[in-house]
């Protein structure tokens, strides 16, 4: 951020004010232009992955290889889609919504460090950050489920606040051990800590159960898999979404692969060194191959997302409470007291 | 203390089912080919003994009106004005939008002349152009013409008119390359020995056919619906005519009896 | 345990119970309708009969009577018997004017709920002494029970035309005249028009198809 | 239709609460087809259902009495359109049985192949679907491949892929070709080997279990008292098969196979748990048999000679009535023909197994979360062509 702010300064001889907006726009266009690249490659993605495991051939038809444009085409028919309203919906609710439920996410992404210097700010609370962040989501889509006016809708907003709400503290819990092992909130922290002493998974046993935990955590955070309760097609039709159609749709669909991509790159920073290979000293080549590094593990837990979801069943409302509260919590906590153990005693897993 | 066992046993059994569920899909993502077909460029193998579309051999039918009898929804349209007989066909329709495919018309057609192909793609936008016609030809054919007028003329005391030099036999196909007919004459899609009767020439844009003998080869690129050859004895146009002419004959020999 | 001996255990415990007709292939035993919820109650909790479940209760209307008759059978001891109530048809008894009525059993067994609904709104026999006898198959607002023999069948419902090829409502504007229909096609032209010239991957002869893309087509 | 009376207030000393009424159907991706559920809710719970069917009423019944014994053939099909072969059996019987004709041989072993292999077909839609109510999308499709070979299979005999009107008052409608039987035995090998697949991915998994086990639980005597039959009957552990207990076709005598009945492994017994561990053990009995069948088909015609005149002119049985009962993958389905001599039957009744079901549902729902209405739904496996009929 501080190089594209120099550059802006001496190249084209603006002052401060001026260079550091233009600098923060030309951020944050690159990065609404990798999002929506990537989701678009995400749902074309997921859809290929499921219907490889649903022995069927998936998109085949738009473009060449293997339907490769077709979420391009889905995007164009999206943005062409009457836009409806229901009738006595709250207008100014609906609209806002969906906005609101991207950007939630979206913002995330600001303190997320995606090679060695590529990074939009360098927030010295970034883990924090990022965890607020996705907590404004909710409030999204209780606006969207309450304002469709349609009691399927309903049920889906009623179902989101009660299981992403509660799924924050065991995912919080269990980004405590890294913190406590790293000792700091900001995630350059976490890749330079790996560099130098191998990746934390295999700190202490107790650091694989916390990143188990918190893979759980974020799939409920993200409505994913075994808990996509909020938009339950067997049941509520279609959840908090229902009446949503054309472009308002997209942004919903498109949150649910940004808030994927935001959880298993953290996932991939704190448990499984950023962008560090155990062999390789990344940081000192040139930035893209610790962004190609990254983004490797990423699409990893990206694809064991997905392969959850054609896998698992779902479950039921209080199933999910009952797990977040009797099986994540406690074995979060009983991860923080170990790690604290370790770390004081100095005991180590593996000889690394 | 049940309840400690029963609490890490379901921990325990979450995880060693959704990795034996995820070991099965797995599987299937890496090595189980997909076996869904395209539809519109590929098809699945229809079996020849497939109940589709309805194929009617003209020449045999005597207008006994006995399938549209045994048909359930009375889906089956016949008009033919009797001339002693000789047969001037109106309609023979099959309104396919009622039409269940059950085969109840088949077997008790005397002649056998009523069969079912293997054709299923029958997809319209418009609802009357699911009444199917399966008349050949419609009216009377020029041989037929001049066999009624003789026996009117006969009936009438007048003696017969002359019969014009060089008349072929009648092929069992489109009129033969005599005078013009008065009746249209027109092929039906599916009539047998026309092009487009699933194993006859593949279907095309239709030329207006005017009497020539042999159907001209449609420019259409190959496209029979049904790569399995279909049942019904609708064997490509060349042999068809001939076997036709067979059974002309026998019926010309023994003409004379009770028809 | 055959029909006889059932029909004997029955005829002694419960009156009104008629002869068993063993004419027909499936024998049966006529009750008076007074009769019918004690007779079927007996044969249910008799650990003899044991006739746990009743699997069918019809309504047949013949010229002169309506009959109902209820199958129970038990799973115990594997027999089963056909229980018949008749209502004679009342002279000039048609369509509008007779609604037999015959005692619920819905008290004794419990499937006899959903079938006696279904056999009131089909065919109109009332069962009284029903919890819940509402139409079950036909809309609320349906008149006449189509079962009937000489049920007239409605030009319209509703508003919708309901002969065979009506023109459908939606094509028809509320005061100008139905528009004719399509003109008929003429003969010959095929049905089913080619389909689109797609791409020119080959026919898939067997159920597999070839890889998309590889394996071009022959030329046009 | 009278409103259901919603209580409006409740007096909790701060909280107003009020009851919903939701709509489940008849347009919804659960109902297996057009079955409307007017829910009361109170939050998730259920509190009242009501069943509202007849979407689908087609009069099937009408029109038994205006067409031919022969012509009715193809309608039974279309009542449970997912067991064709099982409908036309019943209906087939009742008529050989009015006329005291018998199918020789030859049908009968047919018969009792192409309807086992039917009853896979109809039992795998049913684990497809359920696996669907559950969220699990996977299981469909697999249930489907095996079910294409099927509807390939019985294609090739009938001529048609779902609705075969194959099985004719009388006997069968075509013979077999010759290589039929042993694609049959090929395509039991293949099955066995898939149907472990299936239990590995959805039977055993924890999360399918939670959603199923302990819940919709039917106990015996509600289950005999509501008229269920088949395997909602066996799910809860009544041993009760019409092809053992009521046998209408003799090949079934000389077959050795058992009736899998719900044994409460998982929760309690005759939960939605039981209910479909028992269609997939049907699915492996039914192999049984087919692998017995195809060993047994002897040579001779497929109809009986005086019968093939029916296609010519219509039957005309003498008086009389009958009521022939056939197992059906969903339960007892019969058929009681009244004939009074003519052509056409006086009255033609067809009980179906998913009518009686689906009358339990209004007393299983209370208490449920909308979660399990939806599995209690996926596990009587109702098909609405046979409620509406």
């Amino acid at each position: 951020m501080e190089a594209l702010i120099g550059f802006f300064g001496d190249k084209l001889h603006v002052s401060g004010t001026l260079a550091l907006s233009l600098a923060y726009a030309t951020c944050i266009g690159s990065l609404l232009g990798f999002v929506t690249v990537y989701a678009m490659f995400a749902i074309w993605m997921e859809r290929k992955v499921a219907a490889h495991m649903q022995v069927r051939y998936g998109p085949m038809e738009t473009g060449g290889w293997h339907g490769w444009s077709q979420s391009i085409a889905d995007a164009v028919k999206l943005l062409f889609k009457e836009d409806l309203l229901p009738r006595d919906a709250n207008q100014v609710l609906f609209w806002i919504a969906p906005a609101i439920v991207f950007c939630g996410v979206f913002a995330g992404l600001v303190a997320v460090p995606f090679a060695v210097g590529v990074q939009i700010a360098d927030v010295h609370l970034g883990l924090f950050l990022i965890l607020s962040l996705a907590a404004v989501e909710v409030v999204g889509v209780i606006m969207a489920g309450w304002a469709s006016n349609s009691k399927y809708a309903l049920f889906g907003a009623v179902r989101e606040a009660a299981q992403v709400v509660s799924y924050e503290v065991p995912a919080a819990v269990a980004l405590l051990v890294p913190v406590l092992v790293v000792g700091s909130f900001r995630l350059g922290d976490f890749n330079a800590w790996q560099e130098e002493h191998g990746w934390l998974v295999f700190h202490n046993p107790f650091v694989v159960v916390s990143a188990l935990i918190f893979f759980i955590a974020s799939l409920a955070g993200c409505k994913r898999a075994p808990f996509d309760l909020p938009e339950a097609e067997s049941e509520l039709v279609s959840g908090f979404h229902t009446e949503y159609s054309g472009m308002r749709f997209s942004f919903f669909f498109l949150e649910e692969y940004v808030s994927m991509f935001v959880s298993s790159l953290l996932v991939a920073t704190l448990f499984f060194g950023g962008w560090t290979l155990p062999f390789l000293n990344v940081s000192a080549m040139p930035a893209p191959v610790g962004l190609v590094v990254l983004l490797a593990k990423t699409f990893f837990f990206i694809f064991v997302q997905m392969w959850l979801r054609w896998t698992l069943p779902r479950l039921r409302v209080d199933q999910v409470m009952a797990m977040g509260f009797k099986y994540l919590l406690p074995w979060g906590f009983v991860c923080v007291v170990a790690t604290a153990v370790f770390e004081a005693q100095g005991w180590r897993w593996l000889p690394v | 203390m049940g309840g400690i066992r029963e609490y890490f046993g379901n921990i325990s059994d979450a995880l060693v089912t959704t990795v034996k569920g995820m070991a099965i899909t797995g599987r299937h993502f890496t090595s189980e080919p997909p076996i869904t077909v395209q539809y519109p460029r590929d098809r699945l193998a229809v079996p020849p003994s497939y109940r589709g579309v309805h194929i009617l051999e003209q020449q045999k039918c005597i207008d006994c009106k006995l399938c549209a009898k045994a048909c359930p929804v009375d889906c089956i349209e016949i008009e033919a004005v009797h001339h002693g007989r000789i047969l001037e066909w109106q309609k023979f329709t099959i309104d396919y939008k009622k039409c269940i495919f059950c085969e109840f018309c088949i077997p008790p057609c005397p002649k056998d002349c009523i069969h079912m192909t293997a054709e299923y793609e029958m997809a319209t936008a418009v609802n009357d152009t699911m009444i199917e016609d399966l008349l050949t030809w419609t009216g009377l054919r020029a041989n037929d013409r001049r066999e009624v007028e003789a026996g009117e003329a006969k009936k009438a005391g007048k003696p017969a008119p002359p019969a014009p030099e060089g008349v072929t036999p009648q092929p069992g196909g489109p009129a033969g390359g005599n005078a013009a007919p008065s009746g249209v004459v027109v092929t039906s899609a599916y009539a047998p020995g026309s092009p487009g009767a699933p194993g006859g020439l593949p279907r095309g844009p239709r030329k207006a056919r005017d009497g020539s003998a042999s159907p001209a080869a449609p420019a259409a690129p190959a496209s029979a619906a049904a790569p399995a050859a279909p049942a019904a004895p609708a064997a490509p146009g060349g042999d068809l005519a001939a076997r036709v002419a067979a059974i002309k004959a026998g019926l010309a020999s023994k003409g004379k009896g009770p028809s | 345990m055959n029909e006889d001996a059932l029909h004997a255990r029955l005829a002694a415990a419960v009156p009104g119970v008629g002869v068993l007709d063993s004419s027909v292939k499936d024998p049966f035993v006529v009750v008076e309708p007074g009769a019918l919820v004690a007779a079927l109650t007996f044969l249910r909790d008799d650990p003899a009969c044991g006739m746990e479940m009743l699997h069918n209760v019809t309504a047949v209307e013949r010229p002169e009577a309506m009959e109902v008759v209820y199958h129970v059978c038990s799973l115990s001891q594997h027999h089963s018997l056909t229980v018949k109530v008749r209502m004679p048809r009342p002279e000039g008894g048609t369509h509008d004017t007779w609604i037999p009525e015959v005692p619920s059993v819905a008290g004794v067994y419990a499937s006899a709920d959903w079938h006696e609904r279904e056999q009131w709104d089909l065919l109109g026999v009332r069962f009284t002494g029903h919890p819940d006898l509402r139409r079950i198959l036909l809309p609320p607002e349906w008149k006449g029970h189509p079962l009937r023999k000489d049920y007239v069948y409605p030009g319209e419902h509703g508003g919708i035309p309901l002969e065979l090829d009506a023109v459908p409502l939606y094509e028809r504007g509320s005061d100008e005249p139905p528009p004719e229909p399509h003109p008929p096609r003429p003969p010959g032209t095929p049905l089913v028009q080619p389909p689109a010239p797609f791409s020119s991957r080959p026919v898939a002869a067997g159920g597999r198809t070839a890889e998309p893309g590889a394996g071009g087509g022959e030329p046009h | 239709m009278e409103a259901l009376e919603l209580y409006t207030v409740d007096e909790r000393d701060d909280l107003y609460t009020e009851e919903l009424k939701l709509n489940l159907g008849p347009q919804h991706p659960s109902t297996h087809g057009v079955l409307r559920v007017e829910l009361k809710m109170d939050g998730e719970i259920i509190t009242a259902s009501r069943c509202d069917i007849g979407y689908l009423h087609r009069c099937a019944e009408k029109i038994g009495e205006n067409v031919s014994y022969l012509q009715f053939t193809p309608y039974t099909d279309r009542m449970d359109y997912l067991a064709a072969c099982n409908n036309e059996l019943a209906w087939s019987l009742a008529v050989e049985k009015l006329l005291g004709v018998e199918a020789p041989e030859r049908a009968q072993w047919l018969r009792v192949i192409v309807c086992e292999l039917n009853r896979i077909a109809s039992h795998l839609i049913a684990f497809g679907t359920y696996g669907i109510d559950m969220g699990a999308n996977t299981p469909f499709f697999y249930a489907f491949r095996e079910r294409e070979a099927v509807m390939a299979l019985l294609e090739r005999p009938s001529g048609a892929r779902m609705l075969y009107n194959y099985v004719r008052p009388g006997g069968v409608a075509h013979d077999i070709d010759e290589s039929w039987l042993s694609d049959v035995l090929a395509f039991c090998g293949e099955f066995e080997k898939r149907w472990a697949e299936y239990n590995q991915l959805l039977t055993t998994n924890r999360i399918f279990i939670g959603r199923t086990a302990n819940v919709g639980v039917l106990p015996r005597d509600m289950a005999l008292a509501w008229g269920c039959t088949g395997p909602v009957l066996r799910g809860s552990g009544v041993k009760w098969d019409l092809r053992r207990d009521v046998p209408y076709l003799w090949p079934y005598d000389e077959i050795e196979f058992d009736v899998p009945v719900g044994e409460g492994t998982h929760g309690t017994l005759g939960d939605c748990w039981d209910r479909y561990w028992v269609r997939m053990r049907e699915m492996m009995e039914s192999i049984r048999i087919i692998r017995q069948a195809c060993a047994r088909v002897p040579s001779g015609d497929f109809m009986d000679k005086a019968m093939v005149r029916m296609y010519k002119s219509p039957l005309k049985p003498g008086k009389g009535e009958v009521y022939m009962r056939c197992e059906n993958p969903r339960g007892e389905l019969g058929f009681y023909i009244v004939s009074d001599g003519g052509t056409s039957p006086l009255r033609c009744r067809a009980r179906g197994p998913s009518f009686c079901n689906l009358s339990v549902l209004d007393a299983l729902l209370p208490g449920c979360m909308i979660a399990d209405g939806v599995a209690v739904i996926g596990s009587l496996d109702i098909v609405l062509g046979e409620v509406d009929r």
